[in-house]
């Protein structure tokens, strides 16, 4: 049992373990922080696999600034704890089968794919890990124009929620 | 220097994506649907990153980048959205919400 | 075991962060010292006096007192949260000191660079990354007291904290272009050289525009005064920690100072060239400046030692002044003096702005929520971005010129 | 080179025009439309006449000169260019008219002066002129076929200009579907051909036929089909029997329209295309006869409804169609040469007759009735005296341009190359008719005593942009045949020679025709020999020659119907009547026109209509089609209220249908097909 295995399953249970109160718990910020944690382990993860570049925007764009944004509105419409109504009776009896039929059948493909038997040496460290030069000469040069246009879909984002969120006098 | 084979990150992705979905069917909170969205983004990225990895292709890390510019914008807007639907319906129960029907 | 020597970076690792953790605590609490002497002084008082020499001890009494007072929890507060913003806080706030070097990467054991924890290639993105994460503790302080006044201080420091991010991290991307990198050990030693071969050549000089808009917005993003809105007194007792007593409390408080060392830290890395030293190796005599100067102290302690004969503080000073001593006579060995020559300017550049922030926070008037707001949005941002712009302008000038 | 090079000028140049007048002529004032109208087509002359010049310089062996611009149409083996072509033929279709339309243009202008949507009127004449001039310069047959359809359209457009007027509008109709049922024919011919030669290249097919002894290339059978569906379109086009009935309708347009198209240019395409296929149709001896025997009846029938009409244009309108079948007898009995130089002849004195009568309407304020006129010469002395000279052309009284053509047409329809005496006869009797008709109709109109009230009609003269036009044609009328004037003598015919090449150079080498010469002249690269089939008469003294022509019996029988004229309307008016009381069945036979449209309606229309009413409408249509479209519509209707109940509103039940999807999909992709390994 080497270190990155165990980084490994620390950091895969932890993230589960988010998923899994995210699902469960009825106040709605507890489900944020679990989401936060999630975020966190799978930054590590990313780590581990040598994505140090990726982590660190992970953590700073979904941890630091999209959750912030979810913390904020359930402060701010005070939403408290979710009433468990079941109206559809659909989504009652249907999702929870068929949620736990495609998480088993994902996986067990994931697990016996070709792809997945190949094996990374992802350990957490600079002599594996990604350059953050070649990144971004993919980012600036190969993908351009998506960049672009990403930056521009950002500003709509932000007229929009500008708009929508603004006091109508 | 030992190692992780990409499967087991995969079916991690796999595993954080179904409870994704089972979230996004079980919540009532729109709040927390839209968690349960982040959530399964968050699992496909950690895909994409594995398979980067394992192709030793950066492409993926690069999808990854894009995933979170689209989903902070998502989240921007869908969380005024939210806002301006409480502000008209006083409630975030999504099932209490169900004007657009036939 | 046999794990333990498999993986040699754990031991010195491990190390260093029970080091580290020593060192961090003890200064965190004697910045409370440090800055209620400096206040006094600058307000013409004497500040902690009583205890101990020099109220050298007050910090310890501080401690006592938290550690003993009641710990109690607001009814309708939402304990889970309530206990666990505090730790978030200064968890985060202490983590970023393992990505700072102290020293040269050059000071190794077993291997491993000893004067830094963790050398990552980019290590100034995960310092953004952790403190981007430090708004919890706020936010969550504040939301789960389930009180209105931490709730709006929670809300308005966390706010705060948000909008002085963006232009703190614009500012500093300035720096990031010039030396080409995000590892702070490369990032300093770009900055090796002179000008005029006694001018060092540090980021301040072509960025001081960018250091200007960096420190004001670290400022505001520790919640300091003249920004520090979230714990105006006047308007909302104490910000988000209102309803927070005894340890929980000195979690935050810590935090704060933690998170000041970490900006502290930072701005001598990106403007003023981190542990190097600012004269020339040319001059061999500075490099003894460290223990001269210890040395000067244990004289200036053994003279009070004599002057003020008290009990306690007699033997408190006399501890003091033997430390001094010994530490200073062992800076004379050659191999101890080129290892402290990194750390000992380092600190003294963060010490120095440490004390900028006192000043200011003993000189300037607290200003209005609006009014921060504005600066912030209004000034900051476009001063730093119109920085940005040009700095990337003088770098990509050649290529255009070569390019036509 | 110029203008060869860029032939796509001529046929631009008006719709140039057309394009103008008709986006924005609305807001231009008369001199501009003017301008527009009269100054494309007086453009295109003029290119015309460069044209001429150039052409004159050609070497023979770049006759027909070709011209592709791009490719138009491209399917497998099917490929049509837009190519335009130059040769003897096409010059003189493109005189007659550039020059005809462009007199028209400035007849109109004045005829016109008063009349709504004055702009419309030019910009039409000049799309017209466009389609007409395409038609000529086409190359191939699919291109010549658009010309053939857009004069068609203009035609219909043109006849329906005065679309308040109800009969104008049905006129219109009238034409357009007889035409269309000719054009029916048309299609499947150039079909046909294609089949046959693989190409729609008049070249090409051309050069297959003489690549080879005649039925090697292609069985005359199917040669035979190909032109009489060929000849259907000319038929319809050119209003022979039996779909000659719309062109009198089509008298319903305005004058200057009837000149133009209905007289000298658009009914003459028929003719045109005929002779374009000659080679086609010399090799197939029965569509010849046919082409004949057509043209010889319709020659006379028309003739005879021409006797007894009393509407001007009308009677006008009769002896065109009869005309026609002259140039098509000329056609059918190998005479090619001679057919297009009565279609040119013609198309200057009916062009002229038109207008003129046009002027006459205009004296009359609109009144085309003969027997409301009389007297009207000392009125109008130019319009008289224009419309006297196109009537001794028309009558064939010797000197005169229809003199020369007409004479020539029976000439060979007596003698010439596959002659026949009975096609010959009702020639000849026709003559007869025209002549008395059309002298019927100048002394009806001109002479005896004024039958109008003078105090509600002001007879005045027509302005000088109606009158310089009917001189100018007059002038041709009278000059135009003289080309031809020394064959009287056994010399040459300089028209024929002239058009010498067109015909000779794919002559077909058994034919055993008057062009058999000529055949040696095509071995030479149509090098232009003159060889005028010498008749009988070669022998005799130039002299004799010219009194046997002058003494000929068309002369005569026209001299005859002159004096029948002369007769019975000046000297003893009240003749005619009491020959109508004598035989009475004949007389009111001809009167409708041999009850010909009452046969069609009877027996065409109204069991079409019948039809179309009682099964299309009701049953089809209103049956199945809306049957169909309706139980569509009321199915899917009631799916959808079955199905919007799924459409709870409930977002998590929306969820779980998403859910379901994808787990169908995953299922299907890696389960089932395996696609991603």
């Amino acid at each position: 049992m080497s270190l990155p295995f165990i980084v490994f399953f620390v950091c895969a249970f932890l993230a589960v373990l988010g998923a899994l109160t995210l699902i469960l718990a009825r106040e709605p910020i507890h489900s944020a922080l679990a989401l936060i944690l999630v975020m966190v382990s799978l930054a590590v993860l990313y780590l581990l696999l040598g994505a140090e570049f990726i982590a660190a925007v992970q953590v700073i764009v979904y941890a630091g600034a999209i959750m912030v944004l979810f913390v904020f509105v359930i402060m701010l419409l005070n939403a408290g704890i979710e009433e468990r109504t079941d109206f559809s009776k659909l989504a009652k009896y249907a999702g929870l089968p068929l949620g736990m039929f495609l998480i088993l059948f994902l996986a067990h493909w994931m697990a016996h794919s070709l792809i997945g038997q190949q094996v990374a040496n992802g350990v957490a460290g600079t002599n594996v890990s990604v350059a953050t030069r070649d990144l971004s000469h993919q980012l600036f040069q190969t993908y351009l124009f998506p960049f672009e246009a990403t930056s521009i879909l950002i500003l709509i984002a932000i007229l929009g929620a500008l708009v929508l969120a603004k006091k109508d006098e | 220097m030992s190692i992780v084979p990409i499967s087991y990150y995969l079916v991690l992705s796999a595993i954080l994506f179904g409870l994704g979905i089972v979230a996004f069917v079980f919540k009532r909170n729109i709040i927390t649907i839209f968690m349960a969205i982040e959530l399964m983004l968050n699992a496909v990225n950690l895909a994409f990153v594995a398979f980067a990895r394992a192709h030793d292709q950066l492409d993926g890390l690069v999808f990854v980048f894009f995933v979170i510019v689209v989903a902070a914008a998502e989240s921007a807007v869908g969380l005024a959205i939210i806002i301006t639907l409480y502000q008209n319906r006083q409630t975030l129960n999504i099932e209490r919400i169900n004007l657009l029907k036939f | 075991m046999d794990f333990v020597t498999q993986h040699p970076v754990l031991v010195v690792s491990l190390a260093k962060i029970v080091g580290l953790m020593f060192l961090l605590m003890t200064t965190l609490a004697y910045l409370s010292w440090f800055e209620r002497k400096v206040i006094a002084h600058i307000q013409s008082r004497w500040g902690p006096y009583y205890v101990g020499a020099h109220g050298l001890l007050q910090p310890l009494a501080d401690g006592v007192k938290f550690l003993f007072k009641e710990d109690l929890t607001p009814p309708g507060a939402d304990r889970f949260v309530y206990i666990l913003a505090p730790m978030l806080a200064l968890t985060l706030a202490m983590t970023t000191i393992a990505l700072i070097p102290f020293g040269p990467p050059t000071v190794q054991w077993l291997g491993q660079s000893t004067l830094i924890v963790a050398d990552s290639s980019i290590g100034l993105m995960f310092v953004f990354a952790i403190t981007s994460m430090g708004v919890y503790g706020v936010a969550l302080a504040g939301w789960s007291s389930n009180s209105k006044y931490p709730l709006l201080g929670g809300l308005r420091s966390s706010a705060q904290m948000i909008s002085y991010e963006v232009a703190l991290t614009l500012a500093v991307v300035g720096v990031v272009l010039l030396t080409g990198t995000l590892n702070f050990n490369e990032m300093i030693t770009s900055q090796s050289g002179y000008y005029l071969h006694f001018i060092p050549r540090w980021n301040v000089v072509p960025q001081i525009v960018g250091f200007l808009c960096y420190f004001m917005s670290a400022i505001a993003e520790t919640n300091r005064a003249p920004f520090d809105l979230p714990e105006g007194e006047t308007e909302l007792v104490g910000g988000f920690h209102t309803e927070y007593s005894s340890f929980k409390f000195a979690m935050f408080f810590m935090a704060e100072y933690a998170n000041m060392i970490t900006v502290s830290c930072l701005a001598t890395i990106l403007f003023f060239g981190g542990w190097l030293s600012p004269f020339p190796d040319s001059w061999t005599v500075m490099r003894y400046l460290p223990p001269a100067g210890l040395l000067a102290l244990a004289v200036y302690l053994a003279y009070d030692t004599v002057v003020l004969a008290r009990g306690i503080a007699r033997i408190q000073l006399i501890v003091v002044t033997t430390g001094a001593l010994v530490i200073g006579l062992a800076c004379l060995h050659p191999v101890v003096l080129t290892i402290i020559q990194g750390p000992f300017w380092f600190l003294l550049k963060v010490g120095l702005i440490m004390f900028f922030y006192v000043w200011t926070r003993a000189t300037l008037p607290r200003l209005r929520y609006d009014q921060l707001m504005t600066f912030g949005w209004k000034f900051l941002l476009p001063v730093a971005l119109a920085n940005l712009v040009i700095t990337a302008l003088v770098k990509v000038w050649p290529l255009l010129v070569n390019h036509g | 080179m110029f203008i060869l090079d860029h032939l796509w000028i001529i046929i631009a140049l008006p719709l140039l025009g057309a394009a103008i007048n008709g986006l924005l002529g609305k807001n231009f004032s008369k001199p501009i439309v003017n301008s527009v109208g009269i100054g494309s087509i007086a453009l295109a002359f003029l290119a015309f006449a460069e044209l001429v010049r150039e052409f004159a310089q050609l070497p023979a062996e770049q006759i027909p000169w070709v011209k592709t611009y791009f490719t138009w149409i491209t399917a497998g083996q099917f490929k049509v260019d837009f190519s335009l072509q130059v040769d003897q033929l096409t010059i003189i279709m493109l005189g007659v008219v550039t020059f005809v339309s462009l007199l028209v243009h400035i007849y109109s202008t004045g005829y016109m002066a008063h009349e709504e949507g004055y702009y419309r009127f030019f910009s039409y004449l000049n799309l017209f002129v466009f389609f007409m001039l395409t038609l000529v310069l086409a190359a191939n047959v699919v291109l010549m076929f658009v010309g053939w359809e857009g004069v068609g359209l203009c035609s219909y457009l043109l006849v329906g200009f005065w679309f308040l007027k109800q009969s104008a509008i049905s006129a219109g109709k009238k034409a357009f579907i007889t035409t269309r049922i000719g054009d029916f024919g048309f299609t499947i011919g150039i079909l046909l051909l294609f089949w046959t030669f693989k190409s729609v290249d008049f070249g090409v097919i051309f050069k297959q036929l003489v690549s080879g002894p005649p039925d090697a290339v292609v069985s005359t059978s199917v040669l035979t089909t190909i032109c009489l569906l060929l000849f259907v379109g000319a038929v319809g086009k050119s209003a022979q029997l039996p779909l000659y009935v719309w062109l009198p309708d089509a008298m319903e347009g305005p004058t200057p329209v009837s000149a133009l198209i209905h007289a000298a240019t658009m009914v003459t395409a028929g003719v045109y295309m005929v002779a374009r296929m000659n080679p086609l149709f010399s090799r197939a001896p029965i569509a010849m006869f046919v082409v004949a025997l057509i043209g010889a009846l319709t020659a006379f029938y028309a003739a005879t409804i021409g006797l007894v009409q009393t509407d001007i244009k009308k009677v006008l309108a009769y002896s065109t169609v009869s005309q026609l079948g002259y140039m098509f007898l000329g056609l059918g009995v190998g005479a090619y040469a001679s057919g297009v130089f009565h279609l040119m002849t013609h198309a200057f004195f009916k062009g002229l007759l038109f207008l003129s009568a046009g002027s006459v309407i205009h004296a009359m304020g609109g009144d085309q009735e003969m027997p409301h006129m009389g007297g009207l010469r000392s009125k109008i002395p130019i319009t008289f005296w224009c419309m006297f000279i196109a009537t001794f052309a028309i009558a064939g009284i010797p000197g005169f341009a229809g003199f020369f053509s007409k004479d020539e047409i029976l000439e060979a329809a007596r003698s010439g190359p596959n002659a026949n005496i009975w096609l010959w006869l009702l020639g000849l009797i026709g003559a007869g008719f025209t002549s008395f008709y059309m002298f019927r109709l100048i002394f009806l109109t001109f002479f005896g005593e004024p039958r109008y009230d003078e105090h509600k009609v002001h007879v005045h003269e027509s302005p000088y942009n109606m009158t310089v036009p009917l001189i100018c044609l007059a002038i041709l009328s009278t000059v135009g045949g003289w080309v031809a004037a020394p064959h009287l003598v056994g010399g040459t015919d300089y028209f024929e020679k002239f058009l010498h090449p067109v015909f000779a150079t794919y002559a077909p080498a058994s034919s055993l025709d008057g062009l058999k010469q000529s055949l040696e002249a095509a071995g030479i690269a149509g090098s232009q020999v003159s060889v005028v089939a010498p008749p009988a008469e070669a022998a005799e003294a130039p002299g004799m020659m010219l009194l046997h022509a002058l003494t000929g019996w068309p002369v005569l029988i026209a001299l005859a119907g002159l004096v029948l004229a002369w007769w019975f309307y000046i000297k003893s008016p009240q003749t005619p009547k009491k020959l109508a009381e004598s035989l009475r069945g004949p007389y009111t036979l001809v009167l409708h026109k041999y009850y010909v449209d009452e046969f069609y309606n009877a027996v065409i229309i109204q069991p079409l209509l019948w039809i179309s009413t009682n099964v299309l409408w009701h049953v089809v249509d209103e049956g199945v089609i809306d049957g169909t479209v309706n139980g569509v519509a009321r199915v899917s209707r009631d799916t959808g209220s079955e199905l919007r109940e799924i459409q709870s509103g409930n977002a998590r039940s929306y969820a779980t249908w998403v859910v379901i999807g994808a787990v169908g999909v995953t299922v299907l992709m890696l389960g089932l097909w395996g696609m991603v390994r």
